[in-house]
């Protein structure tokens, strides 16, 4: 299948006040064409900054690429220049942001503000492009197009923003959508309404999407491989299936069983993680889920686990899967059977 | 207005008690206090502000003929302090850190720290007479306001402190509306940067630019006291000055009110023309 | 029902003026009664007036319409001696951890304010009752003296419900409690909520939107939509046997973290969106959405029957079960 | 008219005898660029161009320059034919015949006649008109207090009672039209200075027509609304800004006027002026002390005239403390006024050396300061001798002398205000408050008597030493510093009934050194000088303390 | 979790060889430790410090306060020190320039002489503490009655608001010269009438900017429980609200007091100002205006001054408010 995004081994980090954050440290993904790849990790743990340094939107400085490389369709991203990156954006890659209510420009007309991409990279003209504005929005199913084409942002609902953007950000056929937890500003009905067209749409135009989210739920309906983040790495990656009922890393099995699902037992309690994430101003040393982790072992905390591989695709980070590791035969559905 | 001591028919000479009855009379200022209130605010209602008590001339008459001239002055200021002032500021925040940013923000502080009575003074030395001795060219006037080189320096002077709020003000909010979502978005369609400032950004940091108008209207028409003087411009400013200054009641209360109603009046316009910048805001206020 | 009434409410609505002449109803005629030791679920569409109801039952706005019981007797909340003495009874955890703590304030402070209005203990025992909050809310004690600004999300929250526990009310509103923290950080406080309750006998009411954590720690779930109150069961019998095509389409808009049951589930996306709560429109709220509605849903809105027992449900199309 | 405001700073005469200046033609600077029309600066704007109501200096610049009365100055301030082509004066000098020239015209095209005369001057006398100067008609012209008492309701509004007699007391009129063309015109009592007389505002004729139908309230507001007679018209008045005069061709002297327009500015801030001078945007400019230092350091020729007025300390003699004679004249001579003009005022200004000024003609064609007494001067040893007399006499001690001192809030009279105060602190010891105050209000201040010491100034009405002098009587209105004195008043009552003008003389110089130095009332300071420079754009132009500017007798513009 | 000390690790200082054999010790499990868990990242420090050491690392602000410091010490001793009072004259040695000897008493003319040959040095300190006076005095009035009057209107809201608003409208209709100037006629001339005429119309900005806080600070979760739990007006204005726009007052005062200062120059040009022989910077920069052509350093002096203390007051305001924004903190 055709590669599309490679980035490998990547760091970035911000220049602030109180010193360097260490926001993205060593992270490795890719990405095929029209397939989705899902990004799933609590607040603060880089998932955003991951996906804007592909596209180079992160203010640079204060942010920075340490090191890594980028690959998109045979493009180096990191070696190039702003104009370069013009010409990327929105062509051959685009991205949804997470509240539809701050993404869009409050004083332009919804219809202008879908069609500026084409405007810039197809060079449509005025004509063209109101016929291409209302073309988008139905494609979104947003009925009355072409009025709504003339509103502004304000007079759309939520649900109704995310559509728009989510025709904005189609509209040049990118071969890659970035999509930043599109739809954790939502209601759950509303919610279901973005989830059915993203996955129509992945099926109509084939564009491979890298999805952003810390709802699990969201994850498992549509993501074809899942990438688990925590403190700036990613700890866990493999195929859908592989995270929900393979899955290697203490984190990913907290996470999963630490919320509640309609068929959890009331008076069960809750797998709880206890403490906080890492300071990323500082990350440990060792694992940076050494501190809150059940299995937590001496060197988890001297030293940062490698990647491990578990089967085609999948692979975790965590000390444990070490072929050393005492209990180390009968690993994945041991960890199980110990995180309960 | 009848608390400001004297009297204001009162020459160097000693006018006869007996002529000066005579005046109030004609004035209507024997009449009580009330009812002399009553009839002013019955003759504004019906655009009649009096007679001014040092040039007998009508105080509608005069404002009908010094507020243009200062007008005309304040609207040149205010324009060129927008101008300027959201360009310095754009720039500024464009740069921030760096240079530009500095230089910017040094010319607004500089702006908000001299008072106009001094930078009026210098430009009208310098800009005007010895550019004027060096070079030979009349590139300003000095005085007056006739041909449109008399006009660039009075309304620069005006503008300098309003441009600098201005540039402060947009700074800010340029720097708040650059780490908008929605600029990441237009960045994130392959816009370029000066596309993103002018398609995007300006126009949302225009606005709590807009809103400060109000007070700004007012700075200049106060800073016009000043400034019409330097520059000797026919307009309502000097005209005020000096009729504090002679005690003249009914061109001060006139021209208070006058002044008064205009901000109102700005105010007003400052209104419509964020409705029509922002379209969030309904001006109706009607249905929704 | 042998369950002790702990608040009642009687028709409340609650209205707000917002620009001229126009009238928002955040709240709309909502009567049900919250017995003591349960824990009522609120969910609904964000804007659909939960915190205003949540809010109107704490006192922080006064109804427009209706009466508010506690132990069966009405109070007066606009009297500052009723909601005085009220305030020692109920209290409230907000959504959002940042906003709630008074940045100036030490965590000591915060937590003891309340105390020291009510009088309790004199300042040592309140000391120590701090102390003993910290700790039940698994912070420590050198943290009385630190400020809001330095502790993470989760703490906070935590630190909020320590205040809310300082005066040992009856009742508390949670006001989605936990939508703002990180996932891994949101069972500790559901655990830490759940623990309290037992062990102190607390009644919640449980505002969130996410239809999971509230089925999860309701006894009894209250849907809400457009201010109005469109079906109210005990938590197992709504999921079992959602009547509302409104409470329907909700439940299975939750998205099951499960690849295959996910790829299994078939559902029918509801059309269209929230209309607005300003001057709304005669009939049932949700006839613009509902798939079934018909003329009588847009002119006439539907009343809340019991048409199970113990489940009430707002809709004309929902037959009384009798048997 | 008083000095105002306007006028505090400058002052200088070269010499104390010439009191008019004609314009010199060398100059650094070339001036305007209209080869047709002169730019001078007048600071302020004329409030009142309607000579019955007029008052103030500026006005009267304007109008002297269009409007003609009987009489008109020359250069040296003397009276010549205008209007009037000859007269008759009889030997009381009580009774006066004016010849009007019949060829006059007013610029509406209507002749001026002896009845536009007599019609300015009832107006004048009307008390319902209110008009300031009336009394400098109605106190001179024989029985004109009658005709004033008469006229206290508006013509509208008199009944057929009141209207009868109005008109009895019109009847009884010293002036008399006794055709179109000439006037008779009589007086109460000797008036030898009634020929300067004639050239004052208030003596100048009126046209009834167009009064009447530009209506009182707007005539004269602009310059489309007033009808003149004199060498120039107005041809664009702009408020606050500019007037533009034309010359007037159908003026009976035309023929001597050269230069066709005049424009005057009216420029507040002294560095514009400088400026404006400087960079060719007006050809005559008024100078202060600092800036004359300047221009002759630069080589540019400053010029100067007496302005005619004079600045002294009014005392309240009613105050306790200056109610003693001793104490004023000590506060007086406590100031070393040489010092004060050379400088704090550097412009040449006349140290005082009487309360009527250098350029006031006397009797025998003399001025009337020429071989006066000179009365006492700065004497710092004298001055603390009188003030520690005057204050035992008075029961006070220095401290317990409490004096404000009231000055005009303009920043020269301030700097001026704060010399005097620093010389009492310094010679006498003496600390005084300073109170500046706008002008009107300082008149206010003054015409009620809350003030303990002003520094007042006082302009010319016309050209004789009386108009300085009679002010100090018991009950002139003008007293404010409340003097009374039985011989003063006798002196001035003998010099007013007095025909002959060289006794009259020696009563006023009498009476002078009575209030000014013997008594001390007023503690007389320095004339003011006023200093100019000009472009070498303008030659022969008259400027004089009667006339601050005059166009109309030879002034040209020199061609480049 | 690691603290501050250690630096980041970054993946390559390896132990222990992830393809090759580790120790079975390596893997000895040790579980969570909860007090690390807990740890609080921040060092414990209440706001008004953190505030403080913000201005005191910008090197902006630090510069700012010291000049201020000097201006007000020197304001209030150097008038007593001073060679020459700030009234003796001597005339004969006017509008000499800086550092010139005077030829009476020789003493030093640090700043030069003015048009009646005073000595501008003691002057200017002297009229330091007329404008600092002023300012402070003001800005002091304006934050009192903004305060109450703010606070009053924004707590109770509603038709007391609606009021309340309606008459600082008013007042702030007509431009705030204009009102001073029309009293400042009214009044007798000096420091009071000054203060009394700026006091009477500057409080408008400050009332509604503490009105607006108050609004918004109302709807604040923190307060909204404060009330919750029964919490009184009294105690909700003065342990809640005041401390929270404490600094918003504080910036904005630093704000104002560039106005004030302005504005006693302003009058001073139009001779509405303090009387002589006291001095004030606007009645110097006015007479230095006056003869600036012919000795400039007479408008230099008072007018670098004026513009200093101005920068000043306005940086450090910028300064205190980055100190003091919510958002810069977290
Ligand atoms: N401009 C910035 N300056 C400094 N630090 C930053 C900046 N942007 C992000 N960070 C830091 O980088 C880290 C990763 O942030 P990121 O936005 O990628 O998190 P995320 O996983 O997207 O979280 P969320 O779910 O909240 O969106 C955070 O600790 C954040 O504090
Ligand atoms: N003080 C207020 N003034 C005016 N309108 C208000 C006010 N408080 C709430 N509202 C409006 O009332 C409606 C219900 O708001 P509420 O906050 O109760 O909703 P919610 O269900 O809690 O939503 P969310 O899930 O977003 O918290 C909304 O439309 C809101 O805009
Ligand atoms: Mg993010
Ligand atoms: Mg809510």
């Amino acid at each position: 299948m055709e590669q599309i995004l490679k980035v490998e081994n990547l760091h970035v980090s911000f220049d602030s006040y109180a010193g360097e954050v260490h926001a993205v440290r060593g992270v490795s993904l890719h990405v095929d064409a029209g397939e989705v790849l899902a990004i799933v990790g609590e607040s603060g743990c880089g998932k955003s900054v991951t996906a804007q340094t592909i596209m180079k939107l992160n203010p640079m400085p204060p942010a920075r690429i340490k090191e890594g490389s980028i690959t998109l369709c045979g493009k180096d991203i990191v070696a190039a220049s702003e104009k370069e990156m013009q010409s990327i954006r929105g062509q051959m890659v685009s991205m949804i942001f997470q509240d539809p209510m701050t993404c869009m420009n409050p004083t332009m007309r919804v219809g202008k503000q879908l069609t500026e991409t084409l405007r810039k990279h197809k060079h449509l003209s005025t004509a063209e492009c109101k016929e291409e504005a209302i073309k988008l929005l139905k494609m979104v199913q947003i009925p009355n197009a072409e009025q709504r084409a003339l509103q502004y942002p304000h007079e759309f609902s939520g649900g109704m923003r995310q559509r728009a953007m989510i025709a904005m950000a189609l509209s040049c056929n990118p071969k890659l959508l970035i999509a930043d937890e599109p739809t954790t500003a939502l209601d759950v009905t509303i919610q279901a309404q973005i989830m059915q067209l993203m996955g129509k749409i992945r099926e109509e135009t084939g564009t491979a999407i890298i999805l952003i989210t810390h709802d699990l739920g969201v994850v498992a309906n549509l993501a074809d491989r899942v990438a688990v983040m925590y403190a700036g790495k990613i700890v866990e990656h493999g195929s859908a299936h592989d995270i929900f009922y393979r899955h290697a890393h203490p984190y990913t099995s907290a996470l999963l069983r630490s919320l509640p699902t309609v068929d959890t037992d009331r008076n069960e309690q809750l797998v709880s993680i206890p403490g906080t994430p890492p300071d990323l101003y500082a990350p440990p040393k060792g694992c940076a889920f050494a501190s809150r982790c059940k299995h937590c072992m001496k060197i988890c905390r001297e030293q940062q686990p490698p990647e491990f591989t578990i089967g085609e695709n999948h692979t975790a980070s965590c000390w444990r899967l070490h072929p050393d590791f005492p209990g180390s035969a009968a690993k994945s559905s041991e960890s199980k059977e110990a995180d309960a | 207005m009848h608390l400001v001591p004297g009297d204001p028919f009162i020459g160097a000479k000693a006018i006869p008690q007996a002529t000066k009855d005579a005046m109030y009379a004609k004035y209507g200022l024997d009449k009580p206090l009330f009812v002399q209130f009553v009839l002013y605010v019955a003759n504004v209602l019906h655009g009649d502000l009096g007679i001014s008590l040092a040039d007998k001339r009508a105080v509608v008459d005069i404002i009908g003929q010094a507020f243009p001239v200062s007008l005309d002055l304040g609207i040149r200021s205010l324009i060129f302090a927008f101008i300027v002032g959201l360009l310095l500021g754009i720039v500024a925040a464009v740069h921030r850190g760096k240079a530009g940013d500095t230089a910017a923000m040094l010319v607004a502080l500089i702006g908000v720290s001299v008072p106009s009575f001094i930078i009026g003074a210098l430009i009208q030395y310098f800009l005007g007479l010895k550019l004027f001795q060096a070079t030979g060219v009349r590139v300003f006037a000095i005085m007056g306001w006739t041909g449109f080189n008399s006009k660039i320096l009075p309304a620069f002077a005006l503008a300098f402190g309003s441009m600098a709020t201005i540039s402060r003000l947009m700074r800010t909010s340029m720097l708040d509306v650059l780490s908008q979502d929605y600029i990441k978005t237009a960045k994130a369609k392959g816009l370029s940067q000066t596309q993103i400032i002018w398609k995007h950004a300006v126009r949302n940091a225009i606005m709590p630019v807009v809103t400060v108008l109000g007070p700004l209207v007012a700075a200049v028409l106060t800073g016009a006291f000043v400034v019409e003087n330097i520059f000797a411009i026919p307009g309502l400013g000097k005209y005020f000055v000096q009729c504090v200054q002679s005690n003249d009641y009914t061109v001060i209360s006139g021209t208070t009110l006058f002044y008064g109603a205009f901000l109102v009046f700005a105010n007003l316009v400052v209104d419509i023309v964020y409705g029509l910048i922002d379209p969030r805001v309904k001006l109706t206020g009607g249905k929704e | 029902m042998d369950k002790e009434k702990l608040i009642t409410l009687e028709h409340i609505s609650k209205h707000f003026h917002v620009g001229k002449k126009q009238t928002l109803v955040a709240v709309n005629d909502i009567t049900m009664d919250i017995y003591k030791g349960e824990t009522l679920g609120v969910v609904g569409e964000s804007g659909c007036g939960k915190s205003t109801l949540g809010r109107v039952v704490m006192g922080i706005y006064h109804p427009t319409k209706g009466v508010i019981k506690y132990r069966e007797k009405p109070v007066d909340l606009k009297r500052t001696k009723d909601r005085f003495a009220y305030s020692e009874k109920a209290q409230i955890i907000f959504q959002d951890p940042y906003a709630s703590l008074d940045p100036r304030m030490t965590v000591g402070t915060i937590i003891s304010e309340g105390m020291e209005i009510h009088n309790m203990y004199d300042a040592k025992k309140r000391q120590e009752r701090v102390y003993e909050l910290l700790e039940t809310v698994g912070l420590n004690r050198e943290h009385a003296n630190r400020f809001p600004h330095e502790f993470s999300g989760g703490q906070r929250q935590r630190i909020g419900i320590a205040r809310a526990l300082a005066i040992e009310p009856e009742f508390i509103v949670c006001d989605e409690p936990i939508s703002a923290l990180d996932v891994s950080i949101q069972s500790q406080i559901i655990n830490l909520l759940k623990e309290l309750q037992q062990k102190l006998g607390l009644t919640y009411m449980f505002i969130a939107h996410d239809l999971n954590i509230v089925k999860y720690i309701s006894d009894r779930i209250a849907v809400m939509y457009l201010g109005n109150l469109l079906e109210l069961a005990n938590s197992d019998e709504i999921y079992s046997h959602t009547l509302h095509p409104y409470s329907k389409a909700l439940l299975a808009a939750v998205p099951i973290p499960d690849p295959d049951k996910e790829a299994q589930k078939k559902i029918q996306v509801l059309s269209g969106d929230v209309p607005s709560p300003i001057n709304p429109k005669p009939g049932c709220p949700f006839a613009s959405r509902c798939p079934y509605a018909d003329d009588t849903c847009r002119t006439k809105s539907p009343e809340l029957r019991e048409v199970r027992p113990n489940h009430f449900v707002a809709c004309h199309k929902v037959e009384v079960e009798t048997n | 008219a008083c000095s105002g405001s306007t006028t505090t700073s400058s002052g200088a005469a070269s010499t104390a005898a010439s009191s008019a200046a004609s314009t010199a033609a060398t100059s650094l600077y070339k001036g305007t660029s209209d080869p047709d029309m002169v730019t001078v600066d007048m600071r302020a704007e004329p409030p009142e161009l309607n000579t019955v109501q007029t008052q103030d200096v500026a006005s009267a610049d304007i109008l002297r320059m269009v409007m003609s009365g009987l009489i008109r100055l020359d250069k040296d301030d003397n009276p010549q034919p205008d209007m009037a082509e000859k007269w008759e004066v009889s030997a009381d000098k009580k009774t006066y015949t004016f010849h009007l020239r019949k060829d006059a015209k007013w610029s509406n095209g209507e002749p001026v006649t002896a009845k536009d005369f007599i019609y300015a001057w009832e107006q004048g006398m009307d008390k319902s008109n209110g008009a300031t100067y009336g009394f400098i008609l109605y106190t001179n012209i024989k029985n004109g207090q009658a005709y004033f008492d008469a006229t206290k309701t508006a013509p509208a509004k008199r009944t057929a009672d009141e209207k009868a007699k109005v008109a009895a007391a019109e009847k009884n009129l010293g002036c008399v039209a006794k055709d179109d063309s000439t006037i008779e015109l009589t007086f109460e009592n000797p008036l030898p200075y009634a020929l300067q007389l004639m050239a004052f505002s208030a003596y100048m004729p009126l046209n009834q027509k167009a009064f009447e139908s530009i209506g009182a309230d707007k005539y004269a507001k602009d310059a489309k609304q007033i009808v003149t007679n004199g060498a120039y018209k107005i041809s664009e008045w702009t408020h606050d800004d500019h007037i533009i005069l034309e010359k007037n061709d159908a003026y009976w002297n035309a023929s001597n006027n050269q230069i066709k327009k005049v424009k005057y500015l009216m420029m507040k801030d002294a560095n514009a002026r400088m400026n404006a001078f400087k960079a060719g945007e007006v050809d005559c400019i008024n100078l202060t002390g600092d800036q004359i230092t300047q221009l002759t350091n630069e080589g540019q020729a400053v010029q100067k005239y007496v302005a005619g007025s004079n600045w002294y300390f009014q005392y309240n003699t009613k105050k306790k403390g200056l109610d003693n004679a001793k104490v004023r004249k000590a506060l007086g001579e406590a100031i070393n006024l040489d010092s004060f003009v050379k400088d704090v005022l550097k412009d040449d200004s006349v140290v005082a050396d009487g309360l009527v000024p250098t350029n006031i003609k006397g009797a025998n064609n003399k001025y009337y300061a020429d071989g006066r007494e000179k009365l006492d001067s700065y004497n710092v040893e004298d001055a603390k001798k009188l003030l520690d007399e005057g204050l035992k006499e008075a029961g006070l001690t220095k401290d317990s002398l409490k004096l404000t001192f009231i000055t005009d809030d303009t920043s020269v009279a301030q700097q001026q205000a704060a010399f005097f105060q620093e010389q009492w602190k310094s010679a006498l010891g003496l600390s005084v408050e300073l109170k500046p105050m706008a002008f009107k209000a300082r008149i206010a201040a003054m015409n009620q008597g809350n003030f303990d010491i002003v520094l007042a100034g006082w302009s010319p009405d016309y050209n004789d030493a009386m108009t300085f002098l009679d002010m100090w009587t018991t009950t002139n209105g003008n007293n404010n510093g409340k003097y009374s004195s039985k011989e003063y008043d006798s002196l001035i009552d003998k010099a007013t009934k007095e025909a002959d003008v060289a006794k009259r003389q020696d009563y006023l110089r009498q009476a002078e050194k009575l209030v000014a130095s013997t008594d001390c009332a007023v503690y007389p300071l320095y004339f003011q000088v006023v200093p100019y420079t000009t472009t070498s754009k303008i030659s022969g132009m008259t400027r004089s303390g009667f006339q601050e500017y005059d166009f109309s007798d030879g002034a040209t513009i020199t061609k480049k | 979790m690691a603290k501050k000390t250690q630096p980041a690790a970054p993946a390559e200082v390896l132990q222990y060889d992830p393809k090759g054999h580790i120790d079975t010790a390596a893997f000895e499990r040790i579980g969570t430790d909860t007090a690390d868990m807990e740890a609080i990242a921040r060092p414990s420090i209440s706001f008004w410090k953190d505030a403080f050491n913000r201005v005191r690392r910008s090197p902006t602000a630090v510069i700012c306060t010291i000049l201020l410091v000097i201006l007000i010490i020197g304001a209030i001793f150097i008038p007593f020190f001073s060679t020459f009072s700030i009234s003796q004259q001597n005339v004969a040695f006017s509008n000499k320039p800086p550092m010139s000897v005077d030829s009476l008493t020789n003493g030093v003319h640090i700043f030069g002489t003015d048009a009646l040959g005073r000595d501008i040095w003691v002057r200017t300190w002297a009229g330091a503490r007329v404008s600092l006076t002023v300012a402070f005095a003001v800005a002091i009035i304006d934050c009192l009655v903004g305060v109450i009057y703010g606070g009053v209107s924004g707590y109770f809201g509603g038709a007391v608001d609606n009021v309340m608003m309606r008459i600082v409208e008013i007042i702030s209709g007509i431009p705030y010269l204009i009102i001073v100037m029309l009293l400042m006629i009214v009044m007798d001339r000096g420091l009071g009438s000054i203060i009394i005429a700026y006091s009477i119309t500057g409080w408008t900005g400050m009332a509604r900017l503490v009105r607006g806080q108050v609004m918004s600070l109302k709807e604040q979760e923190f307060l909204i429980a404060a009330q919750a739990m029964g919490a009184k007006p009294r105690r909700i204005i003065g342990r809640h609200l005041v401390p929270n726009i404490l600094s918003v007052i504080i910036v904005n005062v630093t704000l104002d007091i560039p106005n004030i200062i302005f504005t006693e120059a302003f009058l001073s040009m139009l001779g509405l100002g303090i009387a002589p022989p006291n001095s004030s910077w606007g009645i110097l920069a006015n007479d230095g205006i006056a003869v600036f052509q012919q000795y400039p350093f007479e408008l230099v002096v008072p007018a670098l001054f004026i513009c200093v203390t101005m920068l000043s007051f306005n940086l450090l305001g910028d300064q205190l408010r980055d100190a003091f924004d919510p958002k810069l903190r977290r």
